[in-house]
């Protein structure tokens, strides 16, 4: 029962936003959708952690893995709805471009992300995943300029072919389970897979196609390198909560279907093959993504690569496996979603003071935009993994787990790109802080919302940095013992 | 007892100095076949010039008259390192061979400094050459002290002495020829003799020690003169110890004392010719000619201490 | 901990001489050490220290050191005995380079006459600034003359990192010695200061000729020009010599002669390293090609080649 | 085993060639209208492979899932393409960059592709030959479309054919997956289109042309 409320409330902050008229009254009904929302997934995560796994219907499941993934959602849904308040006031025409539009398709955005969590079923799992990227193409279109159709367009095209091929994925599964004697109605469902797995060992070949094909699909959803081209034009037009919302949070959403997954064919088939596939994937990323960084003009294209590279280390942690290199998985998709949240955040206000993206003409914001400066200087210390921010102690996890396990070629490549990520981020950083510019509005305009949620973001970097809580280490464990039983 | 004879060593070592500096440069005036002045001519001068007043330039500081000081006071505890007639030697056995080259090297750096007090260009030019000359030998010189150390491990003179003498004369050491060879070319640069430096010259082209010597005079020279006269001497006296160490008195008896000095006044005579000998036959080398001198001086040091690894 | 000391000393020393001097550009200064004579001296005593000369602690340490690579001779393994006591070597080079360094930089620096006005002018540091320098002047020698008291309380940190590494027995030696040899030099330097008659002050010997000005004294550069010839090849001097001839082309107007050290490390070991990263990043820039039928190309190559790699693999 | 069921068997074997058909037919057309026309006929095999495969397992959920892909794929999304495509008043040619003749080819070989692809998983997968191949087949047919047709429209259709692929093969290896998840894939392709549909024709109101390889300006 507790999990139904988490999964309608956005629908009917959706439904409530659609109908009412007046802008100031949408930002309202937002706002308050936006913490009952938060709330519900609060209630559902302490709920989830004291009675274990629960079950609603025959489709709706959350286990300690779901809770895990939920508090990220719950906590950059909420920073992202009390940014967007302040920062939407000019929209633009156009059909779909007013506010009641934006809040309508975030809250439809946030109930397929929602459901991708809940769903019991790896076959509504991919319906959802599929949901939200038709949601969220809209709102990657939202500003209607050409640029911003152009990525909308792109998105969805690249992504629903990418997601056809998980689907094919996703039958191969189910197959391979009728196969191994699972009765055919409850073949998809996770927790009776992952209770077969073991007898699952016969179909080794069509479990491997099947990764295969899981890998590529919902990897194109990740942005793992040869299927990543949406990713930077998407992020780059979508309005910045938007591009925080799918860096932050959708990224984390397919890679918990790759979690999935992967638990299942290692669960079946030893995870030699899973995992080499993860740690091809992720490296590629990796080195990609890093070296296009150096050559980046425009900030959230910036940006929109550390995603792709933080999510190829990801893949890193995921593929070398073992409690070390999970628990440096599931905490770098936390850190990274917060850190990623408030450059995104900061990048909004470049643009709303600066009126571009583009660093060659941003200069002087150390001394024009003190506070923006600040939390570009925190976000890109804790973006490239310095000390005291959370990411640190992820990406230093991962790397003690790549060379426990002897895996010497991926810790290396793995130290020389988040090098090359720090030498090409201080230097585009450095170029926007520094020097005076002229082209500054007098007043900056500075919202209240944006000081309270970039203030909470650098909070959280930094407890997850110096000690992380008891509560959210018990999550965490939780989240680890669904996926190794 | 041996504390007695440790001092009378020492003592003997710095009055004999000046002496021995006398025959070289009597043999030399032979050689070229010359009168040359008398053996006892280095104690007149040094005599003659403490009397004489100290001249220091107006612009020298405190530091123009402390250098000949320190070096001759470094020079005397480098001379109470080297055992003369038996095993032993005052500093012998605590002082090891790191601190006997970096007391040769402070009293180096202090001339150094004393001679650019002076204000003069020669001053300068000294220096910079002694900086480049003492530099490229340093390294050499340690090395092969290192390798007769690695190879009679232990890292006191005394006990490279003793070490030496327990062997056999006529069992070849690789690594001791190496060493001596090395050894001799880091002396002669050390010492500042024909090859690298004319100890004789007043000519700019030429002179390192003696351009940095140029402003003293009187007591200060006198001191600078002595402390040369002693560092050769004591090199003579390592070189003798530590490779042919082969007739020192083993006990502290007087026989065995008069023995070991006389065999040696033999062996230091012989020194003495072959310098001598070297001097006269030797033109010396244009300046930027020196670091190749030295550097087959290191190429030998660096084979010794290679040999000492292999040939354990 | 005696870097720590004679580094920050020598630093305090370079912020007295700005401050006295308003430069810190050795061709500029001379002379200090009339003009500042505790901080002269201050600064002699960092200079011996650093260069590890004995009665001064940057020795102690040094002495440490060469007695660790005398030990890794003794080691079993072939190679180490070899490479431990080159090291010895190579340090010994270092310390050759780092008193001729140090020479210059005192000697320039401080001795001689002033090499310009403001040198001249320069007056003594204010005393608190004297009192910092010689607090750590002092320990600086008092650790040189009785390492003792240093190394039995170090002794402890190292019985707690390696249980059983006692001192070996030479270090307590060196105690031993070093207290009398500075005793030594003292009375010998004492009883010479004492003895000398009275000095008298005359001009530079100038080979007869009359106005030795500043200008002939060896500047810093110099100084270091023999040393920079040997070891050219790891300095690569950058030359420019540029004569512009006068009317009659044998009477040049000027010549304008510029040697510039390269930093051989930023030319050799990273700027190789930064073009290679920055022109694969370029390549791989025109990946992103922008037209979207390339990117679904992008996602079919992908997925036949891992059917090939599971084919195969 | 009545005169109906060998007549559904008879079907499912001979479905194969027609679809093969059907590609070669989408690869040569010159005009979006018969490509959409081709995709419903596609749609309609499917269905009747659907129908002959329940009629066989005796599965009612079969019927209703038949029902579903009839509504949906073979009259309500080429309706909507037909009413997105008069809507435009834009050109309606393919404007591809490999002429008709060469797509025929290019289409044959991918068949010949599909077979050689198929039959080492023939074993693995279960299904007759000839219907993976189809499927398979459309799949890469459906990727050719839409990697060689300028017009977004056609990459729509690609997407479709693409996807009719998928389901085949789902539909010839395991007989029918639970209802609720028929229900939500087809739905989703629903949705698919129709949002397709909305950014053709904000790319015509953006860029007043349709054609795809032209949106170029995000680049790097």
């Amino acid at each position: 029962m507790v999990l139904l409320f988490p999964l309608f409330l956005p629908l009917a902050g959706a439904l409530l936003v659609f109908l009412c008229r007046n802008p100031r009254v949408v930002v309202r009904v937002a706002l308050t959708a936006g913490t009952l929302e938060l709330a519900a997934i609060g209630i559902a995560v302490y709920s989830i952690h004291s009675w274990g796994v629960l079950q609603v219907g025959r489709y709706l499941c959350a286990d300690g893995l779901t809770s895990f993934f939920l508090i990220s959602l719950g906590l950059i849904s909420a920073l992202v709805l009390v940014y967007s308040s302040g920062y939407l006031r000019h929209v633009p025409e156009g059909r779909f471009s007013s506010l009641r539009w934006f809040y309508g398709l975030v809250f439809l955005f946030l109930f397929t992300m929602v459901a991708v969590y809940l769903s019991a079923n790896l076959g509504m799992m991919w319906i959802f995943v599929e949901a939200t990227t038709l949601a969220s193409a809209l709102l990657v279109g939202f500003y209607n300029t050409e640029g911003a159709v152009e990525a909308g367009w792109k998105y969805l095209i690249v992504c629903t072919v990418g997601i056809a091929f998980a689907l094919f994925g996703t039958i191969a599964f189910y197959l391979a389970a009728v196969k191994g004697g699972v009765s055919p109605q409850s073949a998809l469902d996770w927790g009776t897979l992952m209770a077969a797995a073991p007898g699952l060992v016969g179909g080794r070949e069509l479990l491997k196609l099947a990764f295969v094909f899981v890998a590529v699909g919902y990897g194109t959803k990740v942005g793992f390198v040869p299927m990543h081209s949406w990713l930077p034009d998407a992020h780059a037009e979508a309005p910045s909560p938007i591009s925080a919302l799918l860096s932050a949070v959708l990224l984390n959403c397919a890679m918990y279907a790759l979690l999935r997954f992967d638990a299942i064919t290692s669960r079946a088939i030893g995870s030699g093959f899973s995992h080499t596939l993860l740690l091809i994937f992720g490296g590629v990323s990796l080195a990609v993504a890093s070296l296009l960084m150096i050559v980046q003009r425009d900030l959230k294209r910036l940006l929109a690569y550390s995603s792709i590279e933080h999510m190829g280390i990801v893949a890193i942690g995921i593929g070398l496996g073992g409690t070390l290199g999970l628990l440096g998985a599931l905490l770098h998709t936390f850190n990274h979603s917060i850190a990623k949240t408030l450059l995104f955040f900061t990048a909004g206000n470049v643009r709303e003071n600066f009126g571009t993206l583009r660093m060659e003409r941003i200069r002087g914001m150390a001394l024009s935009l003190p506070w923006a400066g600040g939390a570009l200087i925190v976000g890109g210390l804790a973006i490239t993994g310095m000390p005291p921010f959370g990411l640190f102690v992820s990406e230093l996890v991962i790397l003690t787990a790549a060379f426990s396990t002897a895996h010497y070629f991926i810790a290396v490549l793995m130290l020389a790109a988040i090098s090359v990520v720090f030498g090409a981020l201080l230097h585009h950083f450095q170029h926007m802080l520094m020097g005076k510019s002229d082209d500054v509005p007098a007043q900056p305009a500075l919202q209240a919302s944006w000081l309270v949620v970039m203030g909470v973001c650098a909070l959280c970097l930094v407890v997850l940095g110096v000690h992380i809580p008891a509560a959210f280490k018990a999550v965490l464990r939780g989240a680890m013992a669904v996926l190794q039983p | 007892m041996t504390l007695m004879t440790n001092v009378l060593q020492v003592l003997l070592l710095i009055l004999l100095a000046p002496l021995v500096r006398g025959v070289i440069s009597r043999i030399k005036a032979r050689i070229q076949n010359r009168r040359g002045a008398s053996v006892w001519r280095p104690y007149a001068d040094v005599l003659k010039l403490f009397r004489k007043q100290d001249l220091v330039p107006a612009s020298a500081s405190f530091v123009f008259r402390l250098a000949p000081m320190v070096v001759f006071t470094t020079t005397l505890v480098v001379a109470a390192f080297v055992p003369l007639l038996h095993g032993l030697a005052l500093l012998g056995v605590t002082g090891d061979f790191v601190l006997l080259v970096y007391l040769l090297a402070l009293g180096r750096f202090f001339l150094m400094l004393g001679a650019m007090d002076g204000g003069s260009s020669f001053g300068g030019m000294g220096a910079s050459r002694e900086a480049l000359v003492s530099t490229l030998a340093e390294a050499p010189f340690l090395l092969a002290l290192m390798s007769v150390a690695i190879a009679a491990h232990t890292a006191s003179i005394a006990g490279m002495v003793q070490w030496t003498m327990g062997q056999n004369f006529f069992q070849f050491s690789a690594v001791h020829a190496l060493a001596f060879a090395a050894l001799v070319l880091v002396a002669i640069a050390e010492t500042g003799r024909i090859p690298v430096d004319n100890p004789t010259t007043h000519l700019e082209l030429t002179m390192i020690h003696e351009a940095m010597v140029l402003e003293y005079s009187g007591p200060s020279l006198a001191l600078i003169e002595w402390a040369s006269a002693i560092k050769l001497t004591v090199v003579m006296a390592l070189l003798i110890a530590l490779f042919v160490p082969w007739g020192m008195a083993s006990s502290v008896s007087a026989l065995a004392l008069g023995v070991a000095s006389l065999v040696m006044l033999l062996k230091i005579a012989a020194l003495v010719l072959a310098l001598a000998l070297v001097e006269c036959s030797v033109a010396k080398l244009r300046m930027y000619l020196v670091p190749d001198f030295l550097g087959v001086a290191s190429a030998l040091a660096i084979l010794a201490v290679v040999f000492t690894a292999l040939m354990r | 901990m005696n870097h720590a000391i004679f580094k920050s000393l020598l630093f305090l020393g370079a912020g007295a001489i700005s401050d006295a001097a308003h430069t810190l550009d050795l061709e500029e200064l001379g002379g200090l050490q009339k003009r500042m004579p505790l901080t002269g001296t201050v600064f002699l005593i960092a200079c011996c220290s650093i260069v590890g000369l004995p009665l001064f602690n940057g020795f102690v340490s040094e002495w440490l050191t060469f007695r660790s690579f005398l030990a890794g001779s003794e080691m079993t393994n072939l190679s180490a005995a070899i490479v431990l006591p080159l090291a010895a070597g190579v340090l010994a080079l270092i310390g050759g380079l780092a008193a001729a360094c140090f020479a210059k930089v005192y000697g320039v620096g401080f001795l001689g006459r002033p090499r310009s006005g403001e040198a001249g002018r320069a007056n003594e540091a204010s005393l608190p600034m004297q009192a910092g320098m010689g607090a750590l002047a002092t320990a600086c020698v008092v650790i040189g003359i009785f390492p003792g008291l240093v190394l039995r309380s170090l002794g402890a940190l190292t019985e707690e990192l390696l249980p059983g590494a006692a001192l070996p027995p030479a270090a307590t030696s060196l105690t031993v010695v070093l207290p009398w040899i500075a005793l030594f030099v003292l009375v010998l330097v004492g009883g010479f200061a004492g003895f000398k008659r009275a000095k008298k002050l005359t001009a530079t010997w100038a080979c007869g000729l009359p106005g030795l000005d500043e200008r002939m004294q060896y500047t810093s550069t110099a100084f270091s020009k023999p040393l920079r010839k040997v070891f050219s090849r790891v300095y690569r001097a950058e030359r420019t010599l540029e004569v512009v001839p006068g009317d009659p082309p044998y009477f040049p107007v000027s010549i304008s002669y510029r040697s510039v050290r390269t930093t051989s490390f930023e030319k050799f070991l990273y700027r190789p390293g930064v073009d290679a990263i920055v022109t694969a990043a370029l390549r791989l820039r025109r990946l992103q090609t922008g037209n979207i039928q390339i990117y679904l190309l992008y996602i079919f190559a992908a997925l036949i080649a891992l059917l090939m790699f599971m084919r195969w693999a | 085993m009545g005169l109906f069921e060998t007549a559904a068997a008879k079907a499912l074997a001979s479905s194969g060639v027609f679809l093969f058909m059907t590609v070669l037919l989408i690869a040569a057309a010159k005009r979006i209208s018969t490509c959409i026309a081709l995709f419903s006929v596609q749609s309609l095999i499917i269905t009747a492979q659907i129908i002959a495969v329940s009629r066989m397992h005796h599965s009612t959920e079969g019927f209703v899932i038949a029902g579903l892909v009839l509504s949906v794929k073979v009259i309500a999304i080429p309706y909507v393409l037909y009413r997105i495509v008069e809507e435009l008043k834009a050109p309606r040619d393919v404007s591809s960059s490999t002429s008709s003749s060469q797509s025929v080819f290019i289409a044959a070989g991918l068949i010949l592709l599909s077979f050689f692809a198929v039959r080492p998983y023939v074993g693995v997968l279960g299904g007759d030959q000839a219907m993976l191949a189809a499927a398979v087949a459309l799949v890469l047919t459906g990727g050719f479309l839409m990697v060689s047709r300028k017009k977004a429209l056609m990459q729509v259709v690609g997407l479709l054919v693409l996807d009719n692929g998928i389901f085949l093969a789902a539909l010839t290896t395991t007989f029918g997956m639970p209802l609720v998840i028929e229900i939500g894939i087809v739905f989703d392709l629903l949705m698919g289109v129709f949002l397709m549909g909305l950014f053709v024709f904000r790319i015509r109101d953006t860029f007043d042309h349709l054609d795809v390889s032209k949106l170029r300006r995000l680049r790097g």
